[in-house]
């Protein structure tokens, strides 16, 4: 799965994008969050303050506990601050 | 024929007298045009530019989204949207919404409704460089941002 | 000190593009433009144009009170108004209000109240011209610009 | 007094503005309508729907009950259609 990260998420997590292999049990955004703060201190730096960060399903707003189902992308980010 | 909105993500400036025009001309049917420009504002003076980053791809996508829920909701004849990207100097243009109709009230509620939501909801984010030189900032989402956006639900 | 409006009441057309210039140069203080175009509308094709007519004097009085109530009520940088009067052909700018603000919110509300004051107070009538050349009539006062403007009191 | 008249009510008048001498028991706005009405049928026409006439007082709106005061100009007009 392509995961890309955006603002101080991406800043934190050091990269832009990453894809991964995720385990068969990784079924939900949530279970995703919980997997990537166990790779390394930036991930789980990252995700610290997990209710401070957003997550788009192939460039749709989801909530944490959305199905990753056959999604090709996800994304985290922070709330936005646009406009 | 259900309006097609208008929506750029650009580095760019833009023109709101040339988008007026593209919503306007040759028509006789629009009554009414509520444009909303965003600046970049630096009251305090201590801001060397904002810096805009964006999820391409992702952006047009929710601001269309965003759109089609206000011409669904607003008897409109036009909407365009232009949002810029990049590192944007003080005084300059941010974002762009016009709304068209023949009446005022739902020309004035949609471009309305249009910001509240584009604020909340389209993949932005703004980082604050310094004259001074000093660490760049993230800003923060207002919690008075989610309210404005609530007011439509 | 209080911002000092721009009043104007022309036979001319007007550029919505200077006039928003003259709100933004040089300033770091303007974080929102929100501007309204009225335009002379005819989707059945049978208008050959409106004629405004006006009150000299009393016109610019009363815009400049309702700009001051405006001005008073909400923390603008800066407010335009400027009403046409004469011939206007159908497709063509009627009225122009510009309101500039540090905040969104304000920029919105300002202008919405100025355009709902302006239509129940500002002394302007409209009559239709008809591309039949058949009689002309004036344009009645509608109730729901009325209830328009009540929502601010 | 200047008394001036705008839109279908100058049409009716048949004039844009009159300058007249007013009697000394025409204290108010109600009163000067009253006093223009018995003037001739197209002031009678043009005050009928009397209830569908605006007034402005030295170019300030006012009601009919409105003193006359030492005001120079009223103006009777429709209810205002710019915009």
């Amino acid at each position: 799965m392509n995961i890309r990260y955006f603002a101080w998420v991406r800043e934190r997590v050091g990269k832009e994008e990453e894809t991964l292999e995720l385990p068969a049990d990784v079924k939900t955004v949530a279970d995703l969050i919980s997997h990537l703060k166990g790779l390394d201190d930036y991930h789980a730096a990252a995700f610290e303050e997990e209710d401070a960060i957003r997550v788009a399903l192939d460039q749709e707003h989801v909530e944490a506990d959305a199905e990753l189902g056959s999604a090709r992308e996800v994304a985290f980010f922070p709330p936005m601050t646009g406009g | 024929m259900p309006v097609k909105p208008r929506i750029v993500v650009q580095a760019d400036d833009f023109s709101a007298q040339d988008e007026a025009r593209l919503l306007t001309e040759g028509r006789k049917d629009v009554g009414a045009l509520v444009t909303f420009t965003g600046l970049c504002r630096d009251e305090a003076g201590t801001l060397s530019a904002l810096e805009l980053e964006h999820y391409p791809g992702m952006a047009e996508a929710e601001l269309t989204r965003i759109a089609e829920q206000a011409i669904e909701r607003w008897p409109l004849t036009g909407l365009t949207v232009i949002h810029r990207f990049g590192k944007i100097p003080p005084g300059e243009n941010i974002v762009l919404v016009i709304a068209a109709s023949s009446h005022r009230r739902a020309a004035f509620e949609a471009a309305d409704f249009l910001m509240d939501y584009l604020k909340t909801r389209a993949p932005f984010w703004k980082k604050e460089h310094l004259v001074t030189g000093g660490e760049s900032e993230w800003v923060e989402a207002r919690d008075c941002d989610d309210k404005d956006a609530a007011r439509w639900t």
